[in-house]
């Protein structure tokens, strides 16, 4: 494979590769820290990564966002071009999954505050360790 | 217009707003919203069955928009057995659970009802809906509520129990996610039959194995099979004895519904087991599931913590039946669903009148419980004994079918572990009879005579009869298991 | 677990990235997903639904049932911050401050609120001096962030925008109120309780809307059946998904507001920034 | 051969489970539960007998309950067979219903109600696994046979118990589980049915050593016949109380556990099958073994219930090397065997009983000189002991005069001389016995002591008078049964 090949290769999916970095980053986060509050980071990159990849769906080159311009002037379809948009459900999907990503840190995000309440540690080892003494 | 396939989910949501508005108003209706929700959620999906078995497929559109464009419902004989499955066993546990959230959770009754018909809802709509999408969201839903009441019961382990669970269950969502993600990148359709109909096509490319692996992977996690299930039985134990009660029996018994409805309904079995040639290695790994599951139920000294990792090795006999890529497997798999579903119900049923009257459940704690609790005894018992695989409970006719598609498919290590884990299981659960049997416990011994005459101390009256209830419709699905495979699980299997 | 971490990772990595090998380029307009279904909502939308917001079409009609859930996770989240963190006990410990000379009171172990004068006020534990400028700004800035609010739920059908942003946008501004005075202004404004029932019945108005086609002879969420409710039949579409975005909007704002205050709180709504 | 259907089967298996929740909600007033016992009891054996001429008419009952996949249901079918083995498991439920209310009521035991509801439950299961059409609903009703007895064992509650409880469940519900549950999956995936016929249901799919290892994971697999290695439960099963040790332990549940190999290997396997691949010489060979090796072992015994116990581990393998022998007069000496044997070994057990609950004395050593003090009880003693034996005037000699003829049907005269040894050894562990109580002098400890030692009470003496009486009429007319096993094998 020549010079020539590999850079329209990388235009066409850097983006993708670039959400497989980061949510590997994100996975790496939530496997391997030992705090809880980055481990709670991790995850947020993690599905942060899987929206930018659905965005990435999403865009089609030489359109713009998703909101009929000129409705007043021309109407019926005849006047709406489906290339000129870009497509609009995953954005959709996005805002939906943004929204459970938020409950979720919400909830974990009580849930540290709990365990913090109670052991003063947000430490993983340490909060085992507490755990076996007893 | 036939609106029940909408109303058996959509009632109990209904329900679960009410009854979150009740909180602010008069807690204790929060019960009866919730009771009459389950009711008329139950009375919908038990019609749908009929209509289901009557006139085949019903497909109900959300909003009133065409399949792949909008949302619909899909309800084919599959789901309508698990919706009514779902349906009914949350109403029975609501009824069974009046007294014991009275005893765990008095404070926040309203709160503790609104969440559990929110994951009611939730498992009810994974179960219903023909949409890959729209299966994420209620996924979500389920894994939400079960995150708040994990961290509820027990105040040291439960908040970081539940953390693990947040972790592991997002990873599982997400990566699921992902796979829809990937399909939809070659599909550009979310609707289970249109996607379906493209990917039909589309069976070489890597893109599409990639997103079949990652909605496996999403799901395997989610249903906690083997080397994926280290949150669920601190997950499950940790959370009040009310909630765990529906928790064990739907929430994975619904993730097994949904491998089931993508392998079949969105990959098709062409693909899964003509092109990929995957189904080798997965019935490997479900039984390593089993036998390990066993393995590590043995260890345990926490009733709660053994009856968690059954659980775990019952997720194995459920893909492993499932990936034997047979008839026989297949209808053992989803027997197994409905039967599983039933025997963990009963289980935990007894459980918590335990739980109820002993506070604790370590296997010390149980001593003398066969004269202290007959009753729940009796229906613990006959669950035990369908776990275990003994004629003519359920549970042995879902093994029967399982171990036939084994034979079928010529795997005899898959086989041999189903065997060797009702061996495993036999000897759990008489580890259990024999601590309630032979041993007297301290506190209560009569006058001089020990164990001979201890006190009765028995659970209340609403526990006990959905109890036996329960116990002993095990028996009658069990003799009645070939009328379901004859009407509702081989003419599903034989109209795809 | 680092080790065992690294491995997971590359193995999910390279995993996804060979799916990726078989992707359509990026941006491609004729790949699958910008074809399929694409074009059916981009032609359709607005001659269907009125609404020239795609976004919000399908968000709340074509995919409405979607979000109905979406609000439900929401509605969750908020209850299950406040199953979780409420405390109902009160702190025994307290403080006060002398506001003319700004000598604060330490009072352990009482069992009720003292009553406060003009001259003390009753402060948090980690008290710092409010700033007057950031007290006078944000009083003044808070009303116009919420009429912003609503702007941006009104408008979700013509502009980027809808119930969530524009919920979250309120929400915001009670969590400002919060930030720049102290927690017990924002708790004495708006009583939990308010915040509780709006939080459900947000999600109510949303399912409610939803629910009453059903008994109109259309299936569920199908807006079109309301027809007898509003003025303008042509519209019916565009106005029962105002209705739903409403009720997101409230729902949205009330949780967020909920879980903000359990949060900072540790659920004792008393102290907190 | 017709085949009619009817509900009896059915309702002869109903009758005892329906009892259950009577006797549970009259526990408070013995009298009252017993005599419901006993008019369980009776039913049973009414309905049973009713049958019978059809039976001997050569007809079948047949009643399908559920279908649960093609091919195998929960079925009964009531053929000569199981028709033998219910008449046996009905008129004893009744004779060891008298015999455990004078044992447990003098003997003050507690848990009275839970022992007679699962001795009721057992009933219902053996006359189930008597009627069963298959090997489906006769592996059911074998396993519920052994979860109901394993309380009946363990009655006492103490750590004997549990530990005897124990290896009953690992050696019953291990190989039941573990050998024949695969075994009977394989020959449904093979066949696509499970229905016993004389025929076999194998046509041509199995290779011999398919078929090898099949049969003896079903022979090892219902260990309940006790089959070394597969024995030491019965031993162990001893601590249970008298009766549950007399009953189930000499008549129902190792009968059952013989009667499923019997079942398989006439109905499963069918005699063609077995003597054309020759696998009667290897279960002839098992059993064998088992017959010499548990013979010896009770010579050894002090304790008179597990001489008892290894005697019938012995006497089990008479019937499965009977039919093992695959010729008519084997299989028939070998079948009827059940029926002396059950009637010979429970006046032995019965006898036990009555011994231990009028002087406590459990070893052989401490017996001499009873006799003279309980007349009755040592001469059934030694009618049940001619019966094991078998020598006239017992029926026991009938069933061994067969076997002894089978051995030379077959031309396996080698195999005669087992059981001529065996017989031999027989005697001697059991002569002793009669010979001590009767002719020997008590010891001197004995007879300072100021109890005055003599029968045991009338609810234990006459039953095993009555045992004892059939034992003997079963010399002169076992007719009956020899026309069941000819209707039910067709020989």
């Amino acid at each position: 494979m020549g010079m020539t090949d590999i850079i329209p290769l990388i235009v066409a999916k850097y983006n993708y590769w670039l959400f497989v970095v980061l949510m590997m980053i994100g996975l790496y986060a939530m496997i391997a820290k030992n705090n809880l509050i980055k481990k709670l980071v991790g995850m947020n990159i993690f599905q942060t990564a899987i929206i930018l990849f659905y965005v990435s769906i999403g865009y089609k080159s030489g359109a713009t966002l998703p909101i009929i311009q000129n409705v007043h002037e021309g109407h019926g379809h005849a006047a709406i071009h489906a290339a000129d948009y870009i497509n609009p459900l995953p954005h959709v999907l996005m805002l939906t999954a943004i929204v459970v990503s938020v409950a979720t840190f919400g909830v974990a995000m009580a849930l540290a505050v709990k365990i913090y309440q109670r052991y003063h540690t947000l430490e993983e080892d340490e909060l085992r360790m507490r755990l076996s003494e007893k | 217009m036939n609106n029940y396939p909408a109303l058996i989910v959509i009632a109990p949501l209904l329900a679960a707003l009410f009854a979150g508005l009740a909180v602010w108003i008069e807690d204790r209706l929060s019960y009866y919203i919730a009771i009459l929700g389950l009711a008329v959620s139950s009375f919908s999906a038990l019609k749908v069955l009929i209509q289901v078995i009557e006139s085949g497929t019903i497909q109900y559109k959300m909003a009133g928009w065409d399949a792949p464009v909008g949302i619909e419902y899909r309800i084919d004989l599959l789901n309508a057995m698990v919706l009514l499955l779902i349906s009914g066993i949350a109403l029975f546990n609501l009824i069974a659970s009046y007294k014991n959230v009275e005893q765990e959770i008095s404070d926040r009754k309203g709160s503790f009802y609104t969440i559990y018909l929110l994951f009611v809802t939730g498992l009810l709509g994974v179960t219903a809906t023909g949409d890959l999408f729209n299966l994420y969201v209620l996924i979500e839903i389920t894994s939400l509520t079960s995150y708040a009441m994990v961290a509820l019961s027990d105040k040291d382990r439960g908040p970081l129990a539940s953390l693990n669970y947040i972790f592991i269950g997002v990873i599982g969502a997400s990566f699921y996610l992902l796979g829809v993600g990937y399909l939809y990148m070659k599909t550009g359709s979310l609707n289970m039959m249109d996607v379906a109909d493209i990917i039909a096509s589309q069976h070489d490319s890597s893109t599409v194995l990639v997103g079949f692996i990652l909605c496996m992977i999403g799901v395997w996690i989610k249903m906690a099979l083997f080397p994926m299930h280290v949150w669920l039985p601190n997950a499950y134990s940790y959370s009040p004895v009310a909630f765990s009660r529906v928790v064990a029996p739907l929430m994975t018994k619904v993730m097994v519904y949904v491998m089931i409805r993508l392998m079949i309904t969105v990959f098709g079995f062409e693909y899964i087991f003509n092109t990929l040639h995957l189904s080798e290695a997965v019935v490997w790994l479900a039984t390593i599931a089993v036998l390990a599951g066993g393995v590590l139920a043995l260890a345990q000294d926490n009733l709660k913590k053994i009856l968690a990792y059954i659980i775990v090795c019952e997720i194995g006999y459920m893909v492993g039946g499932a990936w034997l890529g047979n008839q026989s497997g297949m209808t053992g798999a989803i027997l197994h669903l409905l039967n599983d579903a039933l025997m963990t119900f009963a289980l935990f049923l007894g459980l918590g009148n335990m739980v109820y009257m002993l506070g604790k459940v370590k296997l010390n704690n149980l001593q003398g419980l066969f004269s202290r609790m007959p009753w729940t005894m009796t229906g613990f018992v006959v669950a035990a004994f369908s776990i275990v695989g003994v004629p003519p409970t359920c549970g042995f006719f879902s093994k029967w079918y399982l171990i036939s598609g084994a034979f079928e498919a010529g795997a005899y290590h898959f086989a041999a572990a189903l065997i060797i884990s009702s061996l495993i299981c036999a000897i759990l659960f008489f580890k259990v009879f024999e601590i309630c049997f032979f041993q007297s416990s301290p506190d209560l011994q009569g006058q001089g005579h020990g164990h001979k005459f201890q006190v009765m101390a028995e659970a209340p009256v609403s526990m006990l009869i959905v109890s036996n209830l329960v116990s002993f419709s095990l028996i009658v699905v069990g003799v009645f298991s070939g009328t379901i495979v004859k009407t509702i699980i081989l003419p599903f299997l034989q109209g795809i | 677990m680092k080790f065992f971490g690294f491995v997971v990772v590359c193995l999910v990595g390279g995993l996804l990235l060979y799916g990726t090998a078989d992707f359509p380029d990026w941006g491609d307009p004729d790949s699958p997903a910008s074809t399929h279904l694409s074009d059916i909502y981009i032609e359709h939308a607005f001659e269907q639904t009125q609404v020239p917001n795609i976004v919000t079409a399908i968000l709340a009609d074509y995919r409405g049932f979607d979000t109905m859930f979406e609000t439900a996770v929401i509605f969750c989240a908020g209850l299950a911050c406040f199953l979780l963190l409420r405390d109902f006990k009160e702190r025994k410990e307290r403080f006060y401050r002398h506001v003319p000379t700004g000598v604060i009171l330490h009072v352990k172990n009482s069992k009720k609120a003292l009553r406060v004068g003009r001259d003390f006020e009753h402060i948090d534990k980690d008290w710092i001096p409010s700033d007057l400028i950031i007290k006078t700004v944000c009083r003044i800035l808070i009303p116009f962030i919420q009429i912003y609010a609503l702007y941006v739920v009104a408008h979700g059908d013509f502009s980027p925008g809808g119930g969530f942003q524009g919920g979250v946008i309120f929400g915001s501004s009670l969590i400002l109120l919060a930030i720049s005075y102290d927690l017990k202004i924002l708790v004495r404004r708006i009583k939990e309780k308010v915040l509780g029932i709006c939080a459900a019945a947000g999600v109510l108005v949303y399912v409610g809307i939803a629910a009453i086609c059903m008994p109109m002879g259309k299936s569920f969420l199908d807006y079109s059946a309301l027809e007898m409710f509003v003025f303008d039949p042509h519209h019916v579409r565009a106005l029962g998904m105002l209705g739903v975005e409403i009720g997101v909007g409230i729902a949205v704002a009330a949780v967020m507001a909920i879980i903000y205050i359990n949060i900072v709180s540790e659920g004792r709504h008393d102290e907190g920034l | 051969m017709n085949t009619i259907l009817s509900i009896k089967p059915l309702l002869a298996v109903l009758v005892s489970l329906l009892v259950i929740p009577v006797l549970v909600s009259s526990s408070d007033r013995p009298n009252v539960r017993e005599s419901w016992i006993f008019i369980a009891g009776t039913i049973t054996l009414l309905i049973v007998l009713s049958m019978l001429p059809v039976i001997l008419d050569g007809n079948q009952l047949a009643l399908t309950l559920f279908e649960i996949a093609p091919g195998a249901s929960i079925a009964f079918r009531v053929d000569g067979l199981g028709m033998l083995f219910a008449i046996v498991a009905a008129s004893l439920y009744i004779v060891t219903s008298i015999y455990s209310i004078g044992y447990m009521r003098g003997l003050k035991e507690h848990g009275q109600t839970r022992f007679v509801s699962f001795f009721a439950l057992a009933i219902s299961a053996t006359i189930g696994a008597a009627f069963s059409a298959n090997l489906l609903t006769l592996y059911m009703f074998y396993e519920i046979l052994s979860l109901a007895t394993y309380p009946l064992v363990t009655h006492h509650q103490d750590t004997k118990s549990m530990i005897s409880g124990r290896r009953y469940l690992i050696f019953i519900l291990g190989t039941s589980i573990g050998l024949v549950l695969p075994a009977m999956i394989y020959c449904y995936h093979v066949t696509g049915t499970l229905e016993f016929s004389t025929a076999g249901i194998f046509s041509d799919q199995l290779s011999k050593p398919a078929a090898t290892v099949l049969l003896l994971m079903f022979v090892f697999g219902f260990a309940k016949a006790g089959i070394m290695p597969f024995h030491s439960w019965l031993p162990a099963a001893m601590v249970a109380p008298t009766p549950v040790s007399a009953l189930l332990h000499a008549v129902a549940v190792v009968k059952v556990g013989v009667f499923s190999i019997i079942r398989v290997m006439t109905g499963i396997f069918g005699v063609e099958l077995l003597s054309t691949y020759n696998l009667g010489v290897v279960v002839m060979c098992i059993a064998s073994f088992t017959i010499l090796v548990g013979s010896c072992i009770a010579l050894s015994q002090d304790e008179l219930k597990r001489r008892l116990a290894y005697s019938t581990i012995s006497q089990l393998s008479y019937i499965i090397f009977g039919v093992a022998l695959l010729s008519p007069q084997g299989l028939l000496g070998g079948i009827i065997h059940i029926v002396m044997h059950a009637f010979g070994k429970i006046t032995l057990f019965f006898c036990a009983g009555a011994i231990f609950v009028a002087t406590g004395k459990k070893y052989v050593s401490q017996m001499s000189g009873l006799g003279k003090k309980m007349p009755f009880t040592f001469t059934a003693f030694f009618i049940g002991a001619l019966c094991v034996i078998g020598l006239p005037p017992s029926g026991g000699f009938y069933s061994k005069w067969n076997l002894i003829l089978g051995t030379l049907e077959a031309e396996q005269s080698i195999f005669m001389l087992v059981l001529l040894v065996s017989s031999f050894l027989n005697a001697f562990y059991f002569l002793p016995i009669v010979y001590k109580g009767f002719f020997e002098k008590s010891n001197e400890e004995d007879e300072n002591m100021p109890v005055k030692i003599r029968e045991a009470n009338l609810c234990l003496v006459i039953p095993l008078i009555i045992s004892a009486i059939i034992s003997i009429v079963l010399f002169f007319y076992p007719t009956v049964f020899v026309n069941l096993i000819k209707v039910g094998l067709a020989i």
